[in-house]
């Protein structure tokens, strides 16, 4: 048998193999310790992927500590599939956002594909029907091949997903920058709807229950996967790289179909995904969160490949399965479930009381460990930290505004910067609106979705601004929540909570460390102030190539409650004549901004500051102004500023607008200064809004399709034509992606 | 000039979910004597004039793009035709 | 009326096609599993979008030996109305209710977006409620939707006037603008562009709920009224 | 037991937009003596057993479900393996 050609215990230990797993000489003392023994292969296996940071946390915990997890609303915060909250009625919204980074830039398409499929098994696996998803992607200069390779697929495996499965993709976002070359940022969102009394969670309660496995066979896809998350890319990753695992999108909507049918029989008793190392977290977590043990017999698993060992079994990343307990006597209902959708369901063992995870395997006892030592009890690690020495420079520098000669050109230029322009290329291949209740579709601040049968609706987004987090993590952690609320105050929403995705370099470098502390803490002091408490996330460390860190992109994703569709509002200016405001003041604010990168090709000097006091009052102001029906259109001032802002109210309207500014004229139309907004108001609301809101009247809606801007003396200081700033916007990333390196 | 053949396979501990589909539907069909289904391309190309190289470049072409050799595997045949 | 919306494994505009029916034309719509082997009872037959096994191999391929859809075919030459969107049109084809085949879009890129469609013929059963030439805004969402079909087909197809539906400006390739086209009598339409999801203002447009209204309205005048 | 291969292609009257792009694809990495790229299925089928009328069942799947012969045209190979 294969068997034999593991090592054995002995091996193990004085050829160090466990290093090659990515465990330390610390923790394979540690593990001897726990198991007053030297492990075997099985053994060292499961210890490794469970001690991974990508299952364990263990560089992250300390900081994940930090973020204020709870709230009135919220009925389960981090620690489960996804995190749930309150939405009234008996129903709650549940999400979650996870990465699939590593596996993306081995093989884009499936590896884009499945952490898709993985985020929405996380999703029903709560028992929630999955009703909408999100991403968030980061990629190199789109100007190499394989950059835009890798941009292609990308996109392409997220449509091929999420069309397959019929769970609308309505919204993400996408950043381009060189940090990210070799090493692409793919983060996706599922967010679900659930009726309060069909909560499940993934607990391995009761003795003698059942332990069912429902889904796919396993194959040896990904062994390893979720060490391999917690590296480094290097140009060894090519070769070492275990099977890609390849996603079945017609599978998990056959599971995810079943499963919501299971969760609505009484014989189950709870459910967890099989994702990052597949059997051996799924079920060593169910059993240590339970207190309880888990015996299986890994004869019963079924097996796509012949030959797999115990080892293989347990760290398979095989795609579309599902863990299941159910109670003792009552497998036969579940079965019938998942026969009738054409699934596997298998009896692969049962709970015990031991807290134990014991696997069999031919006859034998091939593992046996201690379930709270692989899963609650794995080690936390305290990195140190240390102020790099970029970011003390970066705050000795004077600010400067940058030198512009013909704003027209300008503005056509940043408009068709990738990152800012239209990202119709990217959402015309997704089905955005299978389901039929996608309101607001991609392309405005954020996407809504309605609650059918209810006159409520969900706003939602993805948002991060990395460019600033590299130049201050404080301020920059706070501008990316800062950021998502505001896309979903302007969209009509009240801001419930976040999920966030810790997307970094490696922990075990300080100055690294101490950009994901600074991060953190301005997350947490945002998410306190606006009462966003966070519900759950994952981290995604090791995010380096050759020695190069990505910036620190610590996503936000943020889901908000319309109590009224009537409040849904949407970016675009509506009718000639309306009034429009801008709301806060313009600083002279252009480090990490998009003109610095046209004018230096680089970042440098501070970050646009943030005060969330006044962000959380103005957000406030303006949320109740929209749900009086006082606002016409509402867009947050981000990436270009003022006039790219209006540029995108104006796009696809028919209409123009003429907008008067004041003061220093580059930083008025393209200073990235926080907490404004542009809004549109029409005049018979003047007074009412005005009582209600802060807000400087700065023009209005014209019927010439002609955005002019000028000076407080009426001096020209912008025209141009909508279609010409429409033709910059829509062109240039079909553009850039057709054309040859 | 060549009449080239480009057979693409996946890997084989690569899961194949079309091919999966395929043999399900055969059995449902009654052709129950099918064991397994795997699911790849067929490409014809066809190269002009008396190209130098065929083979190498060909190789090249199936490593560059015809093939995804982190899921794929690949195979050709090159036949020359003699133009009358 | 009673519609019966198919549901294949993969089918995933059955929820669509449901509410568009229950709740925004106000009949009775009820799912059938692909493997029921009675349709009776149902005045009318509805084949959704999605991804019926997948779309494995080819669209619709695999689906069309679903034991209901010896049903379907039964309601068809019954003369009962047998709506195919999408997915529902690919399964048409493969089943041979309707001529021609689906190529992917000439751009290889799944699309979805709302376009617009010539309402080419209104004089069939389920287009009777709009004007002839009537531009209407119904939206797009697949990747194989490049219809096909030799010469000589369609020319019967033009001849016999059985193109219900052109795009304004084709999206993906199709032979002569085709969105939808119909069977030699008039009660089978398969089309691309989903009718099912322009029913509701609030989602964008409505321009589909007429041909809802249609199929409902030539069922009352034929059996309610006479009855 | 069988192996049998099949090949599906799109008949020759009809565009193959896939092959298209795949040549230009060619071209932009200036393989230019690719003058036509055409682009179809390779199936592999395990036929177990010593089946009878191997030929007239293959022949049928093809017909049935394997090619849609509406635009595409089929052709296959069927090879016996013996086992040791
Ligand atoms: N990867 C993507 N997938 C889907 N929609 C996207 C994606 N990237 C951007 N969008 C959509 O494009 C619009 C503009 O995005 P973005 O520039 O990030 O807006 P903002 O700066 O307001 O957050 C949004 O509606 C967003 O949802
Ligand atoms: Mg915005």
């Amino acid at each position: 048998m294969s068997l034999k050609l593991e090592p054995n215990s002995e091996q193990i230990k004085t050829e160090k193999l466990y290093t090659q797993m990515g465990l330390s000489d610390e923790e394979f003392a540690l593990v001897e310790s726990i198991l007053g023994r030297t492990p075997n292969y099985t053994e060292t296996g499961l210890f490794s992927v469970m001690w991974s940071e990508h299952c364990s946390y263990k560089n992250s915990k300390p900081v994940l500590k930090k973020f204020p997890v709870s709230g009135e609303r919220v009925l389960q915060g981090p620690g489960e599939g996804a995190g749930i909250v309150d939405i009234g009625d008996n129903q709650a919204v549940v999400f979650k956002i996870e990465s699939h980074n590593h596996p993306s830039a081995i093989e884009p398409y499936q590896g884009a594909a499945t952490g898709v499929g993985g985020i929405i098994r996380d999703v029903f696996s709560m028992g929630a029907r999955p009703i909408a998803l999100l991403n968030s992607l980061r990629f190199g200069e789109l100007a190499s091949p394989k950059v835009k390779y890798l941009f292609e697929e990308v996109v392409a495996g997220i449509a091929g997903y999420g069309n397959c499965i019929g769970i609308p993709t309505v919204g993400g976002e996408v950043q381009f920058d060189a940090s990210y070359e070799g090493n692409p940022l793919v983060n996706a969102m599922c967010v679900g709807l659930i009726d309060h009394d069909d909560i499940q969670k993934g607990l391995a309660a009761g003795a003698g229950n059942s332990v069912m496995y429902v889904g796919a066979s396993t194959g040896r896809d990904g062994i390893h996967g979720a060490t391999f998350a917690s590296e480094e890319l290097t140009d060894e990753s090519e070769k070492d790289r275990p099977a890609v695992q390849v996603g079945d999108p017609f599978m998990e909507k056959l599971l995810l179909e079943a499963c919501l049918e299971l969760v609505k029989c009484d014989a189950l008793v709870g459910i967890q995904d099989m994702g990052a190392a597949g059997l051996t977290s799924s079920s060593a977590e169910m059993a240590s969160k339970a207190g309880m043990g888990i015996e299986m017999n890994l004869d019963e698993v079924p097996q796509r490949e012949s030959g797999m060992t115990p080892y293989e079994m347990m760290l398979s990343e095989s795609q579309e399965r599902m863990l299941v307990v159910v109670k003792k006597g009552r497998e036969d209902e579940v079965k019938e479930i998942f026969d009738r959708w054409g699934l596997l369901s298998k009896v692969v063992g049962k709970v015990t009381e031991d807290k134990t995870l014991r696997l069999l395997h031919k006859g034998e006892v091939v593992a046996e460990v201690p379930v709270d030592a692989l899963a609650e009890d794995a080690p936390v690690y305290h990195q140190p930290s240390k102020v790099p020495a970029y970011y003390l420079e970066n705050q000795e520098k004077e600010a400067v505004v940058p030198e512009v000669t013909n704003y027209k050109e300008m503005l056509l230029t940043l408009l068709s910067q990738p990152t800012i322009a239209s990202k119709e290329w990217v959402f015309d291949q997704y089905d955005y609106m299978v389901r039929t209740n996608t309101v607001v579709a991609p392309g405005s601040d954020a996407a809504v979705v309605r609650v059918r049968g209810t006159n409520k609706a969900l706003a939602m987004t993805t948002d991060c601004n990395s460019r600033y987090i590299y130049l201050d993590p404080l301020e920059g952690g706070k501008i990316a929540v800062a950021e998502a609320a505001r896309n979903i105050v302007c969209s009509g929403g009240e801001p419930l909570a976040i999920t966030d995705c810790l997307n970094f370099g490696s922990p075990e470098k300080p100055e690294i460390f101490w950009q994901l502390e600074k991060a953190t803490d301005g997350m947490s002091e945002a998410c306190s102030i606006l009462s966003t408490p966070v519900i759950g996330g994952n981290v995604s460390l090791y995010n380096e190539t050759n020695g190069g860190a990505v910036y620190p992109t610590p996503v936000v994703g943020m889901v908000g409650l319309v109590h009224e569709t009537e409040h849904i509002t949407t970016q675009v200016f509506k009718e000639e004549g309306d009034l429009v405001y801008v709301i806060g003041e313009t600083k002279e604010e252009f480090g990490g901004s998009e003109l610095q990168k046209v004018i230096d090709g680089t970042y440098s000097g501070k970050a646009p500051s943030i005060d969330m006091e006044v962000e959380a009052k103005r957000q406030k102001q303006l949320l109740s102004a929209i749900q009086n029906g006082l606002v016409a259109s509402a867009h947050d001032v981000s990436e270009g500023g003022l006039s790219v802002a209006a540029a995108e109210s104006l796009i696809g309207t028919g209409l123009g607008a003429m907008l008067t500014t004041s003061g220093n004229k580059t930083a008025a139309l393209f200073s990235e200064t926080q907490s404004r907004f542009l809004v549109s108001v029409k005049r018979a609301n003047k007074e009412k809004f005005e009582q209600l809101v802060d807000a400087t009247l700065i023009g209005e809606v014209t019927a010439e399709p002609v955005l002019t801007i000028v000076n407080e003396e009426n001096e020209n200081v912008l025209q141009a034509t909508v279609e010409e700033l429409t033709s910059a916007w829509k062109g240039a990333i079909p553009c850039l992606v057709k054309s040859k390196a | 000039m060549y009449k080239v053949k480009v057979y693409v396979t996946l890997k084989e501990s690569v899961l194949d979910p079309q091919g999966n589909a395929v043999k399900n539907s055969l059995h449902s069909l009654s052709y129950n004597e099918v064991e397994e289904v795997r699911i790849g391309k067929y490409m014809e190309l066809t190269i002009g004039g008396s190209t130098e190289n065929v083979e190498k470049r060909i190789e090249e072409m199936c490593e560059r793009l015809l093939a995804n050799t982190v899921i794929e595997d690949y195979r050709y045949e090159i036949e020359e035709v003699v133009s009358q | 009326m009673k519609f019966a919306v198919i549901v294949f494994p993969g089918s995933n505009c059955d929820v669509d096609m449901y509410h568009a029916i229950a709740d925004e034309l106000g009949e009775e719509a009820s799912y059938v599993r692909f493997d029921e082997t009675s349709l009776e009872g149902f005045d009318a037959v509805l084949l959704p979008g999605g991804f019926s096994y997948g779309d494995y191999l080819r669209s619709g391929a695999i689906a069309r030996f679903a034991p209901i859809m010896k049903e379907v075919i039964k309601a068809a030459e019954a003369g009962k109305p047998v709506l195919g969107v999408c997915n529902g049109f690919q399964i048409l084809l493969e089943a041979g209710l309707l001529p021609g085949a689906m190529k992917r879009n000439d751009r290889l890129k799944f699309m979805c977006r709302p376009v617009e469609l010539i309402v080419e013929n209104n004089q069939t059963l389920f287009t009777n409620g709009y004007e002839k030439n009537e531009v209407i805004t119904v939206p797009i969402a697949h990747g194989e939707g490049n219809y096909y079909c030799d010469e000589k087909t369609l020319k019967e197809l033009e001849e016999s006037n059985r193109i219900a539906f052109r795009y304004q400006s084709n999206p993906n390739g199709s032979v002569a603008d085709i969105a939808g086209i119909t069977n030699k009598e008039g009660n089978v339409l398969g089309m691309m562009p989903h009718p099912e999801r322009a029913v509701d203002r609030l989602l964008g447009s409505n321009d589909g709920l007429k041909l809802f209204k249609s199929i409902l309205h030539n069922w009352r005048e034929a059996y309610v009224t006479q009855a």
